[in-house]
């Protein structure tokens, strides 16, 4: 490290930064210690640490992922209103599957969420999709019905947009609702008061035109990438369903 | 030596009649019309708006200024006009005294006051308004009723949000790009004035007029707005013949701040590039900028954003545009057979 | 006026020449005393032949050159020297030089002195006469002429440039010079071409001057290669660089001569006093001045010794008036102010300039404002403001491998048109001399 | 290294050399979870809790690890920590660990802590480490609780999302922006410089009269 | 898994969400290394090219090995990045000692840089494939480059200011920061 610092001379007063220098591999061997014991050491504090947070992992990982199962169970029964139960689709080479190939990652698929009724007619479908809002991406899910091609509901799950403006997309009730109350999709996007009444419009919020728009946009993209693959049909709900029920 | 009369100095012995002091004050007196007729248009909320940005800046610089005729200057006094001037009428006087105040302390004098700060203090007071108060500053009441009737709630409590009943009105740039119907306000109208927006952002006119006298006085760089006019010109024209930009490019150069920012904020001396060279670069950059964010960005209005950016260039600019001393040779030209 | 040639960037002072512009040079009265340093040019001090007590007649040698860049030193008037001391000197410092009280008595004619004739000179010769008169470049420099006219052998002059711009405003004394002395500044001219062993030259004048451009073009000789070309009127126009631009469209490089674009700037008083050697054997002992100024009372055009004190000068132009503020030898833009009236005039000085409070009122130092005017002053294309922000901070090294300090040729353009009236060429010049300490230590 | 007490090791993290305020050392969670109180005192919190066991780990470690190695170690154990204390906040404040998000994994390259590491735990024996370990953390807590509190009452009228100014108050919605973490940070230093400014010069009136 | 495109990541990368200016990341070489325009760009190339191989490495853990064991990243990423920069100064050194020379001292510090281990965690937790990845990375580089070099040409500027005493040092490097921080925010929405 010397000969660094000799040589950038004119830098170091720019550096105020302490500067923790990683410089294990770079002192001569001159001292006792051999390399296997550096490695040794290494090793055996990794190993520790592993086990330690495989321990640590084993007992956090159900409560984890039971609040995560929790979330997204909440947030399509919410846009799926009337919802009791759902079930994930993956979408495998062009066509939905209920259940993944053997071996498969579950996060190499993109995936919907869908409800059925009890008799086993697909009641609603919830996409989830993230897109450039006016700050930062806008992660949102919404309910769709496939066979009327209206709207259901919609969530924010993630925004990052200004407080106070952007982030009425998910604190406007006025807003919010309008996706609840079936619009047809398409969906337009309208300065509101100036929408001609047509059942796509949906009203924008004022000084947050940007931010509405993403979310008017996502669902549209969602569903120019969605509609083909719902158009094919639904493949019926796997065995998870309530016992009793017959599949039709 | 009894008889010695005389003092002693350097050369020069003379000096041009220019002098920072009147620059200054003929900015001012150049500002005066556009003031005037903003409270011809908006009434005497334009004036409250005006005096509140104003004290904002002349009292932060009479505490804090680095020396104590500093007020004398004018600098200060420029400072506050021109943020009065960025801010719709309706607005409440304690953000404007708050945004003078911000945009003097953090905007200059934490530089060391005159001619020391890197970026305009007019535009850093108004940016960060625009980030403090994002829907006050965006909420251009409807103009009503009588010439004397306030604009809006000027007079909401210090730190209380402003209570706005009447009816909002969008800015022609604003129509433009949320409107649904996508008015294109005639040029005629954005030219003498007679539409929507902040104080000085109507009457181009006026302001053309008072940016040409003070062209003509030699106290500000032509190079500036008349290299900011044929970018925005022509980027926006590019755009507007592909098809790209619902903004014609005569509509984009009369429209919202671009006349105030060309002419009073890009030309500010302090902030700006020194060479010709530089200006030129430095106009670029933000006619380039604000036909970008007026076309695609979340705000209708770009023109502080691009001049506050370019603001940031200038030290890089001035590096960049060092001039050729004279005589000395570019390495190209050197290699060029004789 | 736009049409002309001339140079990029620069400053248009108001002139002031019509206050002595039309009037005819006259003799000014030899005074009691005078005195004449050594160094009176740029190089090495001239060698002092004489003691106090020596009786010397006017033209005499009291001083020879000492090395190549050096100048001699003659008796501007006859008398008795009375010492050999250091004495005031308008450069601010105190410096060798001989004191000669003038003989009241004496008709002040010059002690006859054999120079040959020019034409049989041999061209190798024509300068060692030239410095054997103690003759120096008269447009401020006083840079000896007789190294100016044996330019390296490498750098060959092909064009001989007669410099008659006079950009300085107030001073007059190249004008009247041309308009007085016309065949003399023709006679010079010929003489420095033998010189330089070349046939063509070019005269250029500010069109402020329609007199004197008509004056050399009507008694221009049939037989000489010389143009005259009118110049646009803009400080520094006169300045060695700035005038081979606009006569040539050439740019000197940093650091190098002028023959190095293959010219030779010469002022016309030089020609014209080149030329009074030749005719009369007369060497450089004095030579048209400009008193001038509103803080003067009689202003005018005066042919004065070298060596007058400025006291003197001052008391025969009828004094100095109520308001008068500040007194500087040469012009207003790059002249040196004077504190003592006991300075002597020297030969660079081409004028003597009183200004009055109101032509230089000072106004208060006010923080840069970057607005770049200095940059679109400068005519050597240098940054004056980063130099100036440089010099506040005391980065002088930075001044010269950033800021090419060492080009700056302290014109004071930059200081003329700073709106805030920053002192910029003299911190040039502070920071020239603090470098040379620098170094030196 | 100069003699402390036990009571200096504790105290001196807390105001005189504040981490945050005066070394400038961990700015990066400073000044991006700190437009609430809540998601500050969530960072403080977890920062507090990597700090202090990595400090007792390495100290009672320390005699194991070789010189040669030893960065490499401490990342290592820092990292373990933080993997902890990552997992327990998303188990057990889902919440806040939404709201701090990556930022909890940055904890990692604060270089405060391995800061303290090198410059302390190193040297010390475990109660010392602790001790310094525990003051720094507090230092780094008080910074966070100022930045995040002047953000949050300005930015939102509240304070622990408790309404300080009534519900007619214009939230400065810039201050729970990034920028608005520049300026107060700023702000504060300013502040502090000038009390710092006015300290010094009352001493110094003081000395004068005194002479 | 993300559905943004390349130029938005790219975009929002550089100026939208400015890894210093909006995220906060890289703030030490920010305060540290920004006095000097040639040491600032020097930085933020070095950033750029440590950014991209940790982008490659982030995602190549990510795919093949952390699938089963996503709770070891945090330990992963801060090993790999300590390891490729000892890998490329190494390299460096051996290749290029001119550029070693130039480059040596700051790339220890990249360790430590939040805004390298930022990049592998964001990256990861957006979902970006390999090319996104590999946008997000120069990106950001490019925006961490520009924020370095404009604070540094900013502070070269302002040594010449007459800046009070009280605002000497940092507390005036984060006032301008936050300046263009809210210069930065003209750039919203443009995705």
């Amino acid at each position: 490290m010397n000969e660094q610092g000799n040589n950038n001379g004119d830098n170091e007063d720019t550096l105020v930064v302490e500067s923790p220098v990683p410089d294990d591999q770079q002192v001569p061997a001159t001292e006792t210690v051999s390399t296997l014991r550096l490695v040794a050491t290494l090793a055996i504090a990794g190993a520790l640490a592993g086990l330690l947070i495989v321990l640590l992992n084993q007992h956090t990982k159900p409560i984890i992922d039971k609040y995560k199962a929790e979330q997204l169970k909440l947030a399509v029964y919410e846009v799926l209103p009337g919802s009791e139960h759902y079930n994930t689709y993956y979408l495998i080479e062009g066509k939905l599957s209920p259940s993944l190939p053997d071996g498969a990652k579950e996060n190499d698929y993109k995936r919907v969420y869908v409800s059925h009724s009890k008799s086993g007619q697909v009641k609603g479908v919830a996409i989830s999709r993230g897109e450039s809002g006016f700050q930062d991406v806008v992660q949102i899910i919404f309910g769709f019905d496939p066979t009327t091609g209206k709207l259901l509901g919609m969530k924010v799950l993630d925004s990052k947009e200004t407080p106070g403006l952007g982030d009425k997309i998910f604190k406007d009730r006025a807003f919010v609702d309008q996706f609840f109350a079936g619009p047809e999709t398409p969906l337009t996007g309208v300065k509101a008061g100036m929408g001609k009444g047509l059942p796509t419009e949906i009203d924008t919020i004022t000084g947050a035109t940007i931010s509405s728009k993403a979310v008017i946009n996502i669902i549209n993209h969602a569903l120019e990438e969605w509609r083909p693959v719902l158009d094919q049909g639904i493949p019926p709900a796997p065995t998870s369903l309530p016992e009793g029920e017959v599949q039709q | 030596m009894t008889d010695s009369i005389v003092k002693l100095t350097a050369s020069p012995h003379v000096r041009s009649d220019d002098s920072t002091v009147k620059i200054m004050w003929s900015v001012v007196l150049s500002l005066l019309p556009v003031i005037a007729a903003s409270i011809w248009f908006f009434g005497p909320s334009a004036f409250f708006v005006l005096l509140a940005s104003t004290a904002g800046c002349l009292v932060t610089e009479r505490l804090f200024g680095s020396h104590r005729g500093s007020l004398a200057d004018g600098s200060a006094m420029i400072t506050g006009l021109l943020l009065g001037l960025t801010l719709p009428p309706g607005f409440p006087l304690w953000m404007a005294f708050l945004g003078g105040v911000f945009g003097m302390a953090f905007g200059k004098i934490i530089f060391g006051g005159l001619g020391q700060n890197i970026f305009n203090p007019a535009l850093v007071g108004r940016a960060f308004l625009q980030a403090a108060f994002p829907v006050a500053i965006t909420t251009w009441p409807a103009k009503s009723g009588q010439w004397w009737s306030l604009q809006g709630d000027n007079f909401a409590l210090p730190f209380m949000s402003p209570v706005v009943d009447t009816a909002t009105a969008a800015t022609p740039l604003g129509h433009l790009k949320f409107g649904d119907d996508s008015v294109v306000t005639p040029v005629i109208d954005l030219f003498l004035g007679t539409t929507g927006g902040s104080l000085g952002e109507t009457s181009a006119l006026l302001i053309l007029l008072g940016g040409i006298y003070l062209a003509y006085r030699g106290h500000l760089n032509w190079h500036i707005p008349l290299s900011i006019f044929v970018t925005t010109f022509a980027v926006s024209g590019l755009f507007f013949a592909l098809g790209i930009s619902q903004f014609p490019p005569l509509f984009m150069l009369f429209s919202g701040g671009m006349m105030l920012g060309a002419f009073y904020m890009a030309t500010d001396m302090v902030t700006s590039p020194l060479s010709n060279k530089g200006c030129w670069l430095f106009g670029f950059g933000i006619g380039f900028l604000v036909v970008i964010i007026r076309i695609w960005g979340g705000l209708p209005e770009g023109m502080m954003y691009a001049i506050l950016l370019m603001n940031a260039l200038v030290p890089f600019i001035n590096r960049a545009t060092q001039p050729r001393p004279f005589g000395s040779v570019s390495k190209k030209q050197e290699e060029a057979p004789k | 006026m736009k049409g002309l040639l001339s140079f990029k960037n620069g400053v248009h002072p108001p002139e002031n020449k019509d206050i002595t512009a039309g009037i005819a040079s006259r003799r000014l009265p030899f005074p009691d005393e005078v005195v004449l340093p050594l160094s009176q040019h740029i190089g090495t001090p001239a060698k002092s032949l004489v003691q106090a007590g020596d009786h010397v007649e006017r033209g005499d040698v009291i001083a020879e050159a000492s090395g190549f860049i050096s100048s001699a030193v003659h008796a501007t008037a006859s008398g008795t020297i009375t010492s050999i001391e250091l004495w005031p000197h308008p450069g601010g410092t105190m410096v060798p030089s001989i004191r000669i009280a003038v003989d009241p008595y004496s008709t002040q004619l010059q002690r006859p002195r054999i120079v040959p004739r020019w034409e049989d000179v041999p061209e190798e010769d024509l300068s060692k006469e030239i410095a054997r008169a103690g003759i120096v470049g008269l447009g401020g420099a006083a840079f000896p002429s007789h190294v100016k006219l044996n330019p390296p052998k490498d750098q060959p002059v092909e064009l001989l440039l007669l410099n008659g711009c006079e950009c300085e405003p107030y001073l007059t004394s190249d004008h009247r010079t041309m308009l007085e002395q016309p065949e003399k500044v023709y006679l010079g001219i010929r003489i420095a071409l033998k010189a330089l062993g070349i046939s063509q030259a070019v005269i250029g004048i500010e069109a402020n001057k329609p007199d004197a451009i008509a004056m050399m073009r009507n008694t221009a000789p049939e037989d000489l290669d010389v143009t005259i070309q009118p110049l646009q009127v803009k400080y520094p126009q006169g300045a060695e660089k700035m005038l081979i631009k606009a006569v040539t469209g050439r740019e000197v490089p940093p650091g190098a001569l002028p023959a190095k674009v293959g010219t030779l700037v010469q002022n016309v008083a030089t020609a014209a006093n080149v030329a009074t050697v030749f005719e009369t054997g007369q060497p450089l002992i004095e030579r048209i001045i400009t008193v001038t100024g509103r803080g003067i009372r009689q202003p005018g055009n005066w042919v004065i010794p070298f060596g007058t004190r400025l006291r003197d000068v001052i008391r025969h132009c009828g004094g100095l008036n109520e308001d008068a503020a500040e007194i500087v030898f040469g012009g207003p833009m790059m002249g040196l102010g004077q504190a003592n009236l006991d300075v002597p005039i020297l030969k660079a000085t081409g004028g003597i300039l009183v200004l009055s409070r109101d032509e230089c009122k000072q106004q208060e130092i006010m923080p840069c404002i970057r607005c770049g005017k200095c940059l679109d002053a400068c005519p050597i294309f240098l940054n004056p403001q980063l130099m100036g922000a440089l010099a506040k901070a005391g980065r002088y090294e930075e001044m010269v491998t950033d800021a090419h300090l060492n080009d700056c040729m302290l014109c004071g353009c930059c200081s003329y048109v700073c709106p805030s009236n920053i002192p910029l060429s003299q911190l040039f010049t502070m920071s020239r001399t603090q470098l040379k300490k620098l170094a030196a230590s | 290294m100069r003699k402390t007490t036990p009571s200096q090791d504790l105290i001196r993290g807390i105001w005189e050399e504040n981490p945050v305020l005066i070394q400038m050392l961990g700015l990066c969670p400073a000044l991006a979870v700190t437009n609430s109180v809540k998601n500050a005192l969530a960072m403080s919190a977890a920062t507090f809790f990597v700090i202090c066991c990595s400090s007792v780990l390495v100290s009672s470690c320390k005699r194991f690890i070789p010189k040669e190695v030893r960065i490499s170690a401490y990342i290592l154990v820092i990292a373990t920590f933080v993997t902890l204390a990552d997992m327990l906040l998303q188990a057990y404040a889902p919440v806040q660990h939404k709201e701090l998000g990556a930022f909890i994994a940055l904890i990692v390259v604060n270089c405060m802590i391995l800061g303290r590491q090198e410059a302390f735990s190193a040297k010390n024996n475990v109660y010392r480490s602790l001790l310094d370990a525990i003051g720094t953390g507090i230092g780094f807590t008080i910074a966070l609780i100022m930045m995040g509190g002047f953000r949050e009452l300005l930015g939102t009228g509240a304070f622990l999302e408790y309404s300080v100014f009534g519900p007619n108050f214009e939230p400065w919605v810039i201050m729970v922006l990034p920028a608005g973490g520049f300026l107060t940070l700023g702000f504060i230093l300013l502040a502090m410089g000038y009390i710092e400014q006015r300290k010094k010069m009352k001493a110094l009136m003081a000395a004068e009269k005194a002479s | 898994m993300s559905d943004q495109t390349l130029f938005s990541i790219f975009f929002s990368a550089m100026v939208v969400n400015n890894f210093t200016l909006a995220m906060f990341l890289g703030l030490c070489p920010f305060m540290g290394v920004s006095a000097r325009v040639e040491t600032a760009l020097r930085m933020g190339l070095a950033n750029i090219f440590v950014l991209i191989l940790t982008s490659i490495s982030a995602w190549f853990l990510n795919t093949y090995i952390l699938e089963t064991v996503p709770f070891l990243r945090i330990i992963s990423f801060i090993i790999v990045i300590a390891s490729l920069v000892q890998i490329v100064e190494m390299v460096v050194k051996k290749l290029s000692p001119a550029l070693f020379r130039q480059l040596g001292i700051f790339l220890p510090l990249m360790t430590t840089n939040c805004a390298i281990f930022g990049l592998a965690i964001f990256q990861t937790n957006r979902g970006y494939d390999f090319m996104q990845g590999l946008i997000f990375a120069i990106g950001a580089g490019l925006g961490l480059t520009l924020a370095l070099v404009l604070m540094a040409s900013i502070r070269e500027s302002i040594e010449f200011s007459d800046v009070p005493d009280l605002a000497k040092g940092t507390g005036l490097v984060l006032i301008i920061a936050g300046t263009l921080s809210m210069a930065f925010m003209g750039f919203a929405g443009l995705l």
